[in-house]
C-alpha cells in the first residue's frame, strides 16, 4: 500500500487549486500546500493577520519582523499584494470572498464537521485563533491529515468526539490513504492509494463510505 | 495569468440580466460609474433592484434607468431631489417599489453583508417610522432596531487606479460607497480612469484589495459637468 | 425684541463650538455656522460622504467635484484632513466620535426629541439621508431653527406631531428668541434676546419652561 | 492649535488607572507596542482587563503585566503558545480570567464597538463550546450567533506614522488590529515610529483618521529581536 508522506499529500491538494483562487493555508501541514503550486499559476494566498498574496519566506537574514503571516514566521508580498485590517481580513473569510482554505484536523466527520482546535482535556488551556472563522467562512474548506491516529483510529468519524470547530464545513478531505468528499449524505471515496480496496478502507475506518466505481488512484 | 480587464463597459455589464439586483456607488457627482450605468441602459433588461443613495437625478444615470421603466425596486436613503422628477412620477404612479433606509444603516447593512453577518443591532432610526415592525431591542440601557444585510448580484463602482488583479484606489470622496459595495456584491465591476501595472499600487495604499473585485474596466474621465 | 437674523443664530452656535471638536454641520442653516469660527480655532469639520477636515467653498472655477459636501456643494480640505468610506464615516457618527452635530429641525420636544426629515402628509415622497444617524450618533446634537413657524407656532414642542427623527437626541436648541437646553426634565431657558422675558416666552410657546435667573442675554 | 503628540511613553500612559479595561495591538512581532506596555507596567496599576489576541510570549509585554499580577481578566483568541508560560501559571492557578473569543469574531466585535452597534449576528461559533449559552438564530437557512460589542477605556497602538491631529499609517502585518481597537476605546494612545507634518501624510491614504486617536507618541524603532 503506497501510504503518501506528508510532501506527496501537499502536492496532491496543490493540484485541487486553480489558478485565480483566493486560499488561506492553515498553520501546520497545509503550509505545505505552497511548495507544490506551479509558479506560472497565479494564485492569490490570503493570511488572516492582514495580507493577500503572500510570498515565500525571505531569504535568511532577509526577514522583516513587521511582514509576518498567521504563523508569526517572516514572509514576503508578491508584487500586487496588499495590506489591510483584522477586520477587513475576516470579512474576507467571514464573507464568503476566499475559494479555498485547507485546514489541519485532530476529527472530520462523515458530514463535514470539524474538530481542529481544542482536545478537550479538562486541563487543557483551549486556544482558537482564527480556526473557527477558517473552517465556515471559505467557499470550500479541505482538510489534509493522516487518516490514522497514531494508535491506529480512523480521525474520519461518524461523529467527532472532540470539541467541535464548525459544523457541516469541510467538503473535502486529503489524507495519505485516500480522498474523500463530504456532504449531507456521508462520505464518498474519490481516490484511494494504489494497493487500497474500499473493503480495506471500510474497515479501517469503520465507516460506511460510499464509493465511485471510477475511484482513481491517487 | 488573471487579468480582470474588460475591453469596454458594454462587454463589462453583459451578464447583468432581467430581475438583477445591482449596486450603484456614487454621492451626487462623485463617484457614479456613469459609463457602466449608460452600459445597463443599453442592455435593455429589466425588473432590476438598486441599491443607491439615491433615486437618480436628472436624465442620466440611475434616472434614466427610471424612466425607462427597467427599475422594480429601488433601495436608498435620499430619493426626493429637486431633479429626481423620473423617480418621483414612477413613485407616484406606482410603478416602483421603495425601500428608505436611513445612510448610516444603508452603509452599515451592505458592509455586514459584505462580512458575513447575519444581522445586526444598530441605533440608528429607533423609535420612527422607519423602524416600525422591525425588531427592536434594549442593550445596555440603550435601544437599537435589527437590520438585514443587504447583497447584490452585482455591483457598479467608480474607482481611480485599478490594476488586473483588481486591486482599487479612489479619488477624494468618490470613494464613498465604492468600497463596501465591492465587498457585498457576487461579481463587482469597477470602472477606473486607468488600469496601472501591477504593482504600481502601493500594497500600503490599496483600498480595495482585488478579492472583491471580478471586473475593471478602463474609462477615460470625461468632462465633469458642473453638479445639476 | 431683538430677534436675531440667520447669521446671528450661526454666530451664537459657533461660539459654543471649543477648539478640537469633531462636528458635522447639517444640510442647510447649520452650514452658515462654518462662516463663524474663527480661524485660529482648529475643529474638525466632518461630512458623511466620506471626509473629515473639510475647508471652504473653492474659488469659482476651482471646483473638483469629487470633492463635495454631503449637499454636494464643491469643498475643500485642509491640510490634515483626510478620505474615507461610507462605513467608516457613519461609524463616526453611531460610535459616538463625533462631538457635536448641528441640524435644522420641523419640531423639537422639549424631552429632545426630533422631527426633521418628513413632514407627514400623504402625498409627500419620503428621503432621510443621513438625518437619522447623525441625530442619535454625534455626542451633542444641537438644533438650529427659527422658534415660531411662519405662522406663529412653536416649533419646541410638548411631544412632536411630525414623524420622529430620533428621541431623545437634541442637547441644546438655539433659536432667533432664545436658546434651550433639552433633557429628562424638560425645557430650560439658558439664554432669550433682550427685550424678551420668560412669561412671554411661556406664553408665545405654550411651554411650561423652567428659567434660570442667570439666564443672559443671547 | 490642536497637539495630539505627547512626549514620551510614560506621560502617554499616565491616567491609566486601576480597573482599567485596556486594548493592546500587535499580532504576533508585528504592530505590538512595546513601549506603551512598559511605561503601563512601570506606572504600576492593577487589576486590568486586557484585550489582544495572545495572552503574552515570553517575558515582554502583556506576559510581563501578568507576570507582575496586573492582569484580572484577558480576552484573546490564542492565550497558549511555546512560550506563553505566565500566562498558562497564572490560569491553572486560577489568577486570571480568560475569556476565549475566535478571531474573526475578536475583531467584529471590536469594530461593532467602535461603530456604535449594539450587538452582531455572527457564523463564526455556531455549534461550538465558544456559543454556549449565547443567543442563536437562523437567517436566510444559515446559523448565527448573537456576539456584544468588545470597548474599552484605553488602546494601546503601534503605528508607523502619525502627525499632531493623529492621522495614522502603519507598516505591512504591524496593522492588524490597530485601526479598529482605535475606534474602539475612549481614549487611543498611538506609538509612532515619527511624527510628521501635518498634510505629509496623504490624505487619500490615511489609514486612521485622527478622530479615533487622542495621543500620538514618539519612540524610536528599537532593533528588533527575532521572534521566539
Amino acid at each position: 500500500m503506497n501510504r503518501l508522506n506528508r510532501d506527496q499529500m501537499a502536492a496532491r491538494v496543490a493540484r485541487d487549486i486553480p489558478e485565480g483562487a483566493y486560499v488561506n493555508l492553515g498553520i501546520g501541514l497545509p503550509t505545505k500546500v505552497a511548495n507544490y503550486l506551479p509558479a506560472e499559476r497565479e494564485i492569490f494566498m490570503q493570511s488572516e493577520n492582514g495580507l493577500l498574496g503572500m510570498g515565500p519566506a525571505p531569504a535568511p537574514g532577509e526577514e522583516d519582523w513587521e511582514l509576518i503571516n498567521a504563523g508569526k514566521q517572516a514572509v514576503t508580498l508578491l508584487t500586487g499584494g496588499c495590506f489591510f485590517h483584522h477586520a477587513d481580513s475576516f470579512a474576507m473569510m467571514r464573507g464568503g470572498h476566499l475559494d479555498i482554505c485547507v485546514l489541519g484536523a485532530f476529527q472530520v466527520s462523515v458530514h463535514g464537521d470539524l474538530a481542529n482546535w481544542h482536545t478537550g482535556e479538562p486541563d487543557a488551556i483551549p486556544a482558537v485563533g482564527g480556526a473557527m472563522d477558517l473552517a465556515i467562512g471559505a467557499k470550500q474548506t479541505f482538510v489534509m491529515m493522516e487518516l490514522l491516529t497514531k494508535q491506529g483510529e480512523s480521525k474520519l468519524v461518524e461523529n467527532c468526539t472532540y470539541p467541535l470547530t464548525g459544523l457541516g464545513c469541510v467538503s473535502r478531505v486529503y489524507t495519505d490513504l485516500a480522498v474523500f468528499d463530504l456532504g449531507p449524505s456521508g462520505a464518498r471515496v474519490v481516490e484511494m492509494v494504489e494497493g487500497l480496496d474500499i473493503e480495506e478502507l471500510r474497515r479501517i475506518t469503520g465507516l460506511d463510505l460510499a464509493f465511485t466505481k471510477a475511484a482513481e488512484p491517487v | 495569468m488573471i487579468d480582470k480587464a474588460i475591453d469596454g463597459a458594454a462587454a463589462a455589464v453583459a451578464d447583468i440580466h432581467d430581475g438583477a439586483s445591482v449596486m450603484i456607488g456614487g454621492f451626487g457627482t462623485a463617484g457614479m460609474p456613469d459609463e457602466l450605468i449608460d452600459a445597463l441602459i443599453a442592455r435593455g433588461v429589466g425588473d432590476l433592484t438598486i441599491i443607491n443613495n439615491n433615486a437618480g437625478n436628472g436624465e442620466h444615470g440611475v434616472a434614466a434607468l427610471i424612466r425607462e421603466g427597467r427599475v422594480h425596486k429601488i433601495v436608498c436613503s435620499f430619493p426626493r431631489q429637486s431633479d429626481s422628477h423620473h423617480f418621483d412620477a414612477a413613485y407616484r404612479a406606482g410603478k416602483i417599489e421603495l425601500e428608505l433606509v436611513p445612510q448610516g444603516n444603508l452603509a452599515a447593512r451592505i458592509q455586514a453583508a459584505g462580512s458575513g453577518l447575519g444581522a445586526i443591532f444598530t441605533p440608528t432610526g429607533y423609535g420612527t417610522l422607519l423602524a416600525e415592525g422591525k425588531e427592536v431591542r434594549e442593550i445596555d440601557g440603550k435601544y437599537y432596531v435589527l437590520e438585514y444585510p443587504i447583497q447584490a448580484d452585482f455591483a457598479l463602482i467608480k474607482a481611480h487606479k485599478g490594476d488586473r488583479w483588481g486591486n482599487l484606489v479612489f479619488r477624494k470622496t468618490a470613494r464613498n460607497f465604492g468600497p463596501i459595495m465591492a465587498m457585498a456584491a457576487k461579481t463587482t465591476i469597477a470602472q477606473v480612469s486607468a488600469i496601472v501595472p501591477l504593482g504600481e499600487i502601493d500594497p500600503e495604499v490599496v483600498v480595495t484589495p482585488g478579492i472583491f473585485v471580478q471586473r475593471v474596466v478602463a474609462i477615460a474621465p470625461a468632462q465633469i459637468a458642473v453638479a445639476a
